[in-house]
């Protein structure tokens, strides 16, 4: 349907939610993402039963981590929908979109911007097992 | 209706002088369709789909969701 | 196992802020298997320090090792040759594991990255339970293996209190009354008489009480 | 596998086995090889349809693709016979085409398509006679189609010099054409196309023949004429003026002078005598001639009375330029009446407008002559006769009725002849008798060699169009002709007598055509200025948007050009196939029944809002017109209150004719109701009108129960009587009788109607064409226990085709009919499966990464936002990259050989492509790596299409950079990509059938005859199971003659073990590799049984009731034993019987319904009608559920008087037992009175319960529901596959089910477990969890947080995953503390490689 959402997101591809570690997601702040958003398959459609219960888990973690060193938990979130839904997709990446620019760049890179002139504000989005949506 | 004898549907009593054609036609590209070939192709038969639209899928692929799981019908 | 509990990271970032480097040192036995100081959790917390101190905008070096255990020399000695690129070390071990890493590096500071609690069970996935304080001489024989000095509040060795209601203990209604488990499972072993026998006055000294003990085993020693 | 689309079966001979299957495939006018469903032809496709997969509530264009997910993915074009208009035309103008394109506003191309056979379009927009519009079926709605005046449009906006027509090459010869008029210019133009270079020889000062001469300026300006005739000047043809044929030249000379072949297309320019006294006098003047004069000098002498004799075009054009050049009165005299006038009717009420006096039935007699000038006209009244054997009504005249006009000029027009002067000398010229010359009608060609002929010189004077076609047709005679090729192969006109176009759509709104704004009367005097002005463009386009597409595609061509990948085929032909096949196996399915037959009583085509189910499941769906938003078609609004009316087209006799019931509305309504509410955030108030709600399906009673008493969907039990539509908003008022009999009235703001399915007439055809016997309602008949077979042998039915059912029923059938397809062809399995041999594999590991970056431009779905060649440029700069290219398609056949030598040629062991989803293919540019030795999981895709241009079009500089940094993080994981080998396990091709009832055995008996071991067992001591309970079912097939055969086949067949007194007790392995210990016999002796797969159908028992007193009283039986006492008794001695329906079911215990008891009360109901009339039998029921064919024997229930009483679940009836009888007491909800009846006999109609499988369950580690069924993988796609592969479930151990369901059902089991034995080899997927046992700290999160149960602890006390039963989820990589644990191909660090690479100096 070509429906067109912010291109500040990219999307790497996991077979199933499940698979993401909270170690993935802390890299990405780590490195600077200002975002990440974790989208897998709706509560009861997961094709492996329970990787998505696992993922919702593991971003729980991460957000209150995330919400006691001050970068801010609201910078990562978990979404479900299924695979035909595209308007739901748009909708999450939007949110998300403007989530990060509320919350401001990644307060890591922040501090250390004073010495390099950043451009754009890269969010790294980990999609997973939902594959491409026309 | 007159009965007739399990065995001389299903077996398999073939014409003695020709062995059979390896391939099976499938008349309709909807689930059943798509479905009874994939069991034919995964035993070892050729199939031959023939569908009369431009696309398979059938009347399934009009459908939103499906009951009773609710997941989507494509 | 020896059951332990993270420590919220606002202590550890407490005790480290002013370094320039530190080394975070896990262990890979009991703190593993409570998913307290594994090689996990080892990358999650410095992970976070890392970004912690970049915020402030200063560069810490952040070191990440997980051992087979740390209470063992040989294993500590792993860390030989790269301890000294550190200020200090955050060690995920239990309390053991931390104590013994410092007598193994006695320059080195080392700080404690978990609380360690108690010698415990897994009840299920993220909760454990106490079932041993390391008395030093084991009664379980006569209370159909349920301990009183651990699980009851008031460590009775003669029965119950009688504060107890609905088989649950006074001081709280997540704890069981030790001795109503007690009397369940021997009533279940049909050797109900087991709980008339009395108890005879216990040797504390074996116990914490008699200050930190050892154990020796003269068969064993080279 | 090969998939036909847009084929039927035209026919099928042979015998099982050996069948010739005759296939007509229509064209789909696009190569699939080519077509990369980029989705550019529909983009500039002009033609708008309904779409019918979103049931015509959106549009789709001709060139199309059936839905976004549509296998294959390639487009169609859908065309059908050339349009009326295009036939209508003598020049076979594309008329639809041109149309379309000025609807468009696309001018230009108009013009191309205009060209393509006319050269002079601002002309013929003008003074055609459009017998296209004539043809137009727009006419059938409101009013034919403007067409004349739309190409004029075109021509007004493009000035045809500037469009370029494609020429042949140069060739030597030349061609001589005698005549300028559109004959000639036409020959010429389409001769120069051929590259023939033609002169043209004109007898007048200015070249256009009539269309100079003939058609005053005021229909044609002369600028419009010369500019045209420049067209065809401009491409090389010369015109030479002023040189008559016969006087300047001669054919002779002319073939002297070195001309190849000559045209003669002189046209017919002498006017015809009047040949009465006085035509010699000064002031009367033949109309061609003052027609000439007028339009070559602009001005000649008029009288100042003038009359003009005849009644067409010519006598119009002369009036009209009289009235100009000053006649005071101008009066036209004509024989017969206005109808039959030959001028166009919109010229004579111009004429009339412009004050020519028009006197019909008049014919002159005499020009009254005085001093040699005329005077006046003495004319005679005429009159009409009968019409003659042509038809036509001949003109004559009425005695005495002579009466005198006084003019001062006379002007006849009564038609034309050739001039032939010229050319009676030249021999080899034959002549009519109308005066006019012979030519063949074919090759236009003359009696004298290389001379042809056309226009009104072979026709007498006709319409221009006309003269054009037979300029063309010369043309096309004399290049043949110089090739020395026969002239007439293969042009005689094909008439198609019955063409199929598309039908006229009703529901279209009316619009009348569009006006033609013209100069003002009063504008007119004394000039010759144009009188029609033209459309403007808003018009002219609106009125271009009425044409309906007669022939769908309008072959504009528009498609071919933008289509990059050359795959459009216009010309592509219907093909017939002649395939050999085994069997064949028929599933055409249904359709939704079309409530517009019955819209008497539903006002589905009136009402907007009145909607079908299917159209509400579009508006639903997230990929429909309204992309999920369910909004109320008549204005957009979401709705507040919805009404379902059940048993439309089903269940009705009388209206539709559909006595069965369709088994599915029931479901799909009670779905969509819930999420209606679903869409709607609550707020949405959701009604159900049935007559009995059916939902025996398994689980779907707790569906129901979810959405009655959850999601608060109200059922109410009423047939709606109307349906009216109400108030502004559209909104429909529903009157229906509630159960207390009182009048009930509700608005809904939108009603769907749950359409039951139809078997379509189509589908009856081709049973009729395949000699398949269909029963009265179309569906396929087949032989008792023998559920997916038909009336041929080795013609196989399923799916709706078969019976109404649902998709768990069609896809479990549709298994068993592959079952059955397959066990006629054992002996040639594998025998034409192609294999595909790959080269050894090159081993690379320890290699530095070779990566080699392929960009694809996808056509212009990339390269149209994406700057592909910057992107490369990027790619060659990365790390490890030693090649980056790009291709138009990377995945076309060429470009994946091109791959290949570069894989070679840079020795690359890893491969980037940046195009595409990996999800549709990745397939493909693996296949290609293995071609070329390399392991296919050395490759990663950067999907820069689905997650870049195709969702950043607007931003093009973002997504170039987004494109990057895509292609950064895909070359970052490709470099850290090592080959990965599938695991291959042998299969043990030997069955274990566990349950020897009728479900087991047939299972047992379908594998054995494909050729495999099959060890059945079962644990009472003789097998049938619930069948040998059985006597006849409701079709009255005997049961125990059944299943005597069944058993027999068991026991006698050379590849089955039967052991009975069999108990499961051990049980181990993986999907292939099986081992079961089995206790057998009373001796109880131990045996292993290794095998491959396991199907259970441990079956179910009858439920032993405990209400109603049974057990209690032997007068209260289960309808098994009604029916032992019928088979045993009969029914003399019974007087009154009751039953009582949902016992055991449907209730907290088992809130599941038992199916079966329904069926088996009015079975055994008409039985005791059939042995005792007499017997008063009540069934007592909650919702009688004889779904599909059952409906039937419901029917015939009530005929024989079996009487039925409903009642609710809270309020069941009584029972007591008394010496009168079993005293059964319930309330009549109709009567709303309480009623009590003496039974001799209650019969309770006892639900299934699944055996008890407790112990197997816990064995086998089987997931069961909460009533002991065994749970199927998937409801919908896999009912009789279990989670764990290579278990399967058939029979009452899957649900209740009938005996014909459960041998379909083991039918269907028996073809997936022959998806297994079939291949001695089982290849595994590669991406799978490997543990690192040193890392590991034993502590057993893997093994409890896997959804599988597949890690185990091992001896050496570490974790262990076992790659045939991992399912490659990675959960448990993800949660191991001790990071032990790696997936393959998803390692951590393939993952944070790109991260890194990401995200790289950013900090």
């Amino acid at each position: 349907m070509r429906l067109n959402y912010p291109s500040s997101i990219r999307i790497i591809r996991v077979p199933c939610t499940g698979k993401v570690d909270v170690l993935h997601i802390l890299r990405c702040f780590e490195r600077g993402a200002d975002g990440v958003y974790v989208v897998g398959c709706r509560e009861g459609d997961c094709h492996y039963q329970s990787g998505n219960f696992r993922a919702k888990k593991r971003v729980e973690q991460a957000q209150q981590l995330l919400d006691r060193i001050g970068i801010g938990g609201s910078r990562v979130r978990m979404c479900n929908l299924s695979s035909s839904d595209a308007p739901l997709f748009v909708r999450f990446a939007e949110e998300m979109h403007a989530a990060v620019l509320g919350a401001g760049p990644n307060p890591v890179r922040a501090a250390l911007a004073s010495k390099r002139t950043i451009t754009d504000p890269p969010a790294a989005g980990l999609n997973a097992g939902t594959g491409p949506l026309s | 209706m007159e009965h007739v004898r399990v065995d001389e549907i299903s077996a398999g009593p073939m014409p003695a002088e020709s062995s059979p054609v390896g391939a099976v036609m499938v008349v309709g590209g909807g689930i059943a369709g798509i479905q009874s070939a994939l069991d034919l192709a995964n035993s070892g038969y050729y199939v031959y789909l023939v569908e009369k639209s431009s696309a398979i899928g059938g009347l399934m692929s009009q459908l939103d969701k499906t009951f009773p799981t609710n997941d989507c019908a494509m | 196992m020896i059951v332990a509990a993270k420590k919220p990271i606002e202590e550890i970032i407490e005790q480290v802020k002013g370094l320039r480097s530190v080394l975070v040192l896990g262990c890979n036995e009991c703190v593993t298997v409570c998913e307290a100081g594994g090689k996990k959790e080892v990358g999650v917390l410095a992970s976070a320090l890392r970004m912690y101190f970049l915020q402030q905008g200063r560069e810490v070096n952040v070191g990440e090792h997980t051992l087979e255990r740390q209470c063992d020399t040989e294993y500590l000695e792993e860390i030989r040759n790269n301890i000294d690129a550190y200020e200090a070390v955050v060690s995920l071990a239990c309390g053991v594991g931390i104590q013994f890493t410092a007598e193994r590096y006695p320059s080195k500071p080392v700080y404690p990255g978990v609380n360690t609690c108690f010698m415990g069970a897994a009840l299920e996935r993220g909760v454990w339970a106490e079932r041993c304080q390391g008395c030093g001489s084991c009664i379980l024989a006569s209370t159909g293996a349920v301990c009183p000095v651990t699980r009851c509040a008031k460590r009775l060795l003669n029965g119950p209190c009688g504060g107890s209601t609905a088989g649950k203990c006074e001081i709280s209604k997540d704890v069981d009354c030790a001795w109503q488990l007690i009397v369940d499972r021997l009533k279940t072993l049909g050797r109900l008489e087991d709980y008339e026998t009395l108890c005879p006055v216990k040797d504390w000294s074996t116990d914490r009480a008699g200050g930190p003990r050892k154990v020796i085993r003269e068969d064993l020693r080279s | 596998m090969e998939i036909i689309t847009q084929a039927e079966v035209q026919g099928l001979d042979g015998v099982p086995g050996r069948f010739t299957a005759r296939v007509r495939q229509h064209p789909r006018y696009i190569d699939t090889a080519k077509c990369t469903s980029c989705g550019e032809c529909a983009k500039v496709c002009p033609v708008p349809l309904p779409n019918e997969y979103d049931e015509g509530l959106s549009v789709r264009r001709a060139a199309y693709k059936r839905y976004a997910q549509a296998i294959p993915g390639a487009f169609a074009i859908h065309k059908a016979d050339k349009a009326p208009c295009r036939v209508a035309c003598p020049a076979g103008l594309n008329v639809q085409g041109y149309v379309q394109m000025v609807k468009e506003g696309k001018y230009h191309e108009a013009l191309e398509i205009i060209m393509e056979d006319l050269p002079l379009p601002g002309v013929l927009g003008r003074i055609c006679p459009h017998g296209c519009e004539d043809a137009c079926r727009r006419a059938e709605l409101d009013e034919p189609l403007a067409i004349r005046d739309l190409k004029r449009l075109a021509a007004d906006r493009v000035d045809p010099r500037e469009i370029t027509v494609p020429c042949a090459p140069r060739r030597p010869e030349t061609v001589a054409i005698v005549g300028s008029g559109p004959a000639g210019l036409s020959c010429a133009y389409h001769l120069a196309r051929r590259g023939i270079r033609s002169t043209v020889y004109e007898a007048q000062s200015k070249p256009g023949g009539m269309l100079r001469v003939g058609i005053p300026a005021h229909r044609l300006p002369r600028e419009v004429l010369d500019r045209e005739i420049e067209v065809i000047t401009q491409l090389g043809v010369e015109i030479k003026t002023d040189t008559a044929l016969g006087h300047d030249v001669t054919i002779d000379g002319l073939f002297a002078a070195g001309f190849k072949a000559v045209y003669l297309a002189l046209g017919a320019h002498k006017g015809i005598e009047l040949g009465i006294p006085g035509e010699r006098a000064d002031g009367v003047r033949q109309g061609v001639d003052f027609l000439r004069e007028v339009n070559l000098s602009g001005m000649t002498w008029v009288g100042r009375r003038v009359a003009i004799i005849g009644g067409g075009n010519v006598a119009i054009d002369v009036s009209r330029s009289a009235v100009r050049l000053g006649a005071e009165e101008v009066n036209i005299l004509y024989r017969r009446t206005r109808k039959e006038m030959p001028a166009w009717e919109e010229e004579i009420r111009a004429a009339e407008a412009e004050g020519v006096k028009i006197t019909y039935l008049a014919a002159p007699q005499e020009i009254l002559v005085r001093e040699g000038r005329v005077q006046g006209l003495r004319c005679i009244r005429m009159e009409l006769t009968e019409p003659d054997s042509s038809g036509r009504r001949r003109p004559v005249p009425v005695p005495g009725s002579e009466f005198e006009i006084a003019c001062d000029q006379i002007i006849p027009a009564i038609g034309q002849r050739p001039d032939l002067a010229a050319l009676e000398e030249v021999n080899g010229l034959s002549f009519s008798r109308f005066g006019t010359a012979e030519a063949d009608p074919v090759t236009y060609a003359t009696g004298r060699a290389g001379v042809f002929a056309g226009g009104d010189l072979l026709t007498g004077p006709w319409v221009a169009i006309g003269a054009v076609a037979a300029g063309k047709e010369a043309a096309e005679s004399i290049r043949r002709y110089l090739d020395g090729r026969d002239m007439a192969a293969g042009r005689e006109p094909i008439k198609n007598e019955h063409p199929r176009y598309r039908p006229v759509p009703r529901n279209e709104p009316r619009r009348p055509r569009a006006h033609m704004p013209e100069l003002p009367v009063a504008q007119r005097q004394g000039n010759f200025m144009e009188v029609e002005l033209g459309y403007e463009d808003s018009t002219g386009r609106g009125e271009a948007g009425r044409c309906i597409n007669c022939g769908y595609c309008c072959e504009c061509l528009q498609c071919v050009e933008a289509c990059l990948a050359k795959a459009v085929v216009h010309d592509q032909k219907p093909v017939e196939r002649e395939i050999q096949v085994g069997s064949v196996i028929l599933c055409p399915g249904s359709s939704p029944f079309d409530p517009s037959a019955i819209e008497n009583v539903y006002p589905y085509r009136k009402c907007p809002n009145v909607v079908t189910s299917l159209e509400f499941e579009r508006l639903l769906s997230a990929s429909g017109p309204t992309m999920g938003h369910l909004v109320r078609p008549s204005d957009g609004k979401e709705p507040k209150k919805i009404a379902w009316l059940q048993c439309v087209g089903s269940r009705d006799i009388n209206r539709s004719g559909n006595g069965y019931c369709s088994s599915v509305c029931c479901m799909y309504a009670v779905k969509d109701a819930m999420i209606a509410k679903e869409h709607a955030h609550g707020g949405l108030d959701c009604a159900i009108f049935y007559m009995d709600i059916r939902t025996f399906g398994k689980e779907y009673e707790k569906y129901y129960l979810r959405a009655r008493d959850n999601a608060g969907v109200r059922f109410v039990k009423a047939r709606i009587h109307s349906v009216d539509e109400v108030g502004p908003e559209r909104a429909l008022h529903l009157r229906y009788v509630d159960d207390a009999g009182r009048l009930q009235e509700e608005v809904f703001d939108m009603v769907v109607l749950s359409v039951g399915l139809q078997v379509t007439p189509e589908t009856r055809e081709l049973a009729e064409r395949l000699g398949v016997e269909v029963d009265k309602y179309r569906f396929a008949v087949s032989p008792p226990f023998m559920p997916v077979a038909t009336s041929r042998p080795g013609v196989f039915a399923c799916g709706v085709f078969q019976q109404p059912k649902d998709i768990p029923g069609s896809v479990a059938e549709a298994s068993a009919a592959a079952c059955l397809a397959g066990s006629l062809l054992a002996p040639a399995r594998n025998r034409l499966a192609r294999q595909v041999e790959i080269p050894a594999e090159i081993d690379v590991r320890g290699e530095p990464p070779r990566i080699g970056v392929f960009v694809c431009n996808c056509g212009i779905n990339i390269a149209g936002v994406v700057n592909v060649p910057a992107v490369v440029e990027h790619a060659r700069r990365l790390p490890n990259v030693v090649f980056a290219g790009q291709n138009l398609f990377t995945c076309s056949q060429d470009s994946q050989e091109q791959m290949k030598q570069l894989i070679a040629e840079h020795r690359l062991n890893r491969v980037v492509v940046a195009a595409c989803s990996p999800k549709t293919h990745e397939g493909i540019f693996m296949d290609t790596l293995e071609a070329t030795g390399r392991n296919k999981y050395l490759l990663e895709m950067a999907n820069i299409r689905n997650q870049d241009s195709w969702v950043h079009a607007q931003a093009p500089q973002r997504a170039t950079a987004k494109a990057k940094e895509l292609v950064d993080m895909a070359a970052a994981r490709a470099a850290t990509l090592n080959p990965l080998q599938e695991k291959v396990i042998p299969v043990n091709q030997r069955a274990l059938v566990i349950g020897g009832g009728v479900a087991g055995m047939s299972a047992a008996v379908a594998i054995a005859d494909q050729g495999y071991e099959v060890v059945l067992i079962e644990k009472e001591d003789r097998l049938g199971g619930m069948a040998n309970r059985l006597h006849a079912t409701i079709e009255g097939w005997e049961v125990p003659r059944f299943l005597q055969e069944l058993t027999h086949r068991v026991q006698s067949h050379p590849r089955i073990q039967a052991l009975t007194r069999a108990l499961v007790v051990g049980f181990s392995g993986f999907k292939g590799n099986f081992t079961t210990e089995v206790l057998v016999g009373p001796a109880m002796y131990e045996r292993k049984i290794d095998h491959g797969v396991v199907i259970l159908a441990t079956g179910a028992v009858e439920y032993l009731p405990t209400e109603y007193l049974y057990g209690q009283d032997p007068r209260v039986v289960t309808q098994v034993e009604l029916g032992d006492r019928l088979h045993g008794k009969g029914a003399q001695d019974l007087s009154h019987v009751v039953m009582i329906q949902c016992v055991g079911s449907r209730n907290d215990q088992n809130p599941n319904c038992s199916r079966i008891c329904c069926q088996n009360a009015v079975k055994n109901a008409i039985l005791i009608k059939r042995l005792n009339p007499e017997t008063q039998v009540i069934i007592l029921y909650r919702d009688i559920r004889t779904y599909g064919l059952l409906e039937d024997y419901y029917q015939e229930a009530r005929k024989l008087g079996v009487l039925f009483f409903r009642f609710d679940a809270q309020a069941p009836p009584q029972v007591e037992a008394g010496e009168g009888g079993i005293a059964v007491r319930f309330h009549d909800p109709i009567i709303g009175r309480d009623l009590q009846v003496d039974a001799d006999l209650l019969a309770l109609s006892a639900g299934m319960v699944p055996a008890d499988t407790e112990e197997l369950a816990s064995l086998v580690k089987l997931a069961r529901t909460p009533e002991g069924h065994f749970m199927e993988a998937h409801v919908k796609l896999r009912p009789v596959d279990m989670a764990t592969e290579g278990l399967f479930i058939c029979g009452t151990a899957h649900s209740p089910q009938l005996l014909n369901e459960s041998i379909s059902q083991a039918y269907a089991a028996a073809a997936r477990a022959i998806t297994f034995l079939s291949k001695s080899r089982l290849t595994l997927s590669a991406v799978t969890a490997k543990v690192t046992a040193d890392l590991c700290a034993a502590c057993l999160i893997c093994v409890r947080s896997c959804p599988y149960h597949v890690p185990k602890i091992n001896a050496e006390g570490v974790s262990e995953i076992d790659e045939a039963l991992c399912h490659g989820c990675g959960i448990c990589a993800a949660e191991c503390p001790a990071k032990a644990i790696q997936l393959n191909w998803y390692e951590d660090e393939q993952l944070l490689c790109k991260v890194d690479a990401l995200l790289e100096g950013v900090i």
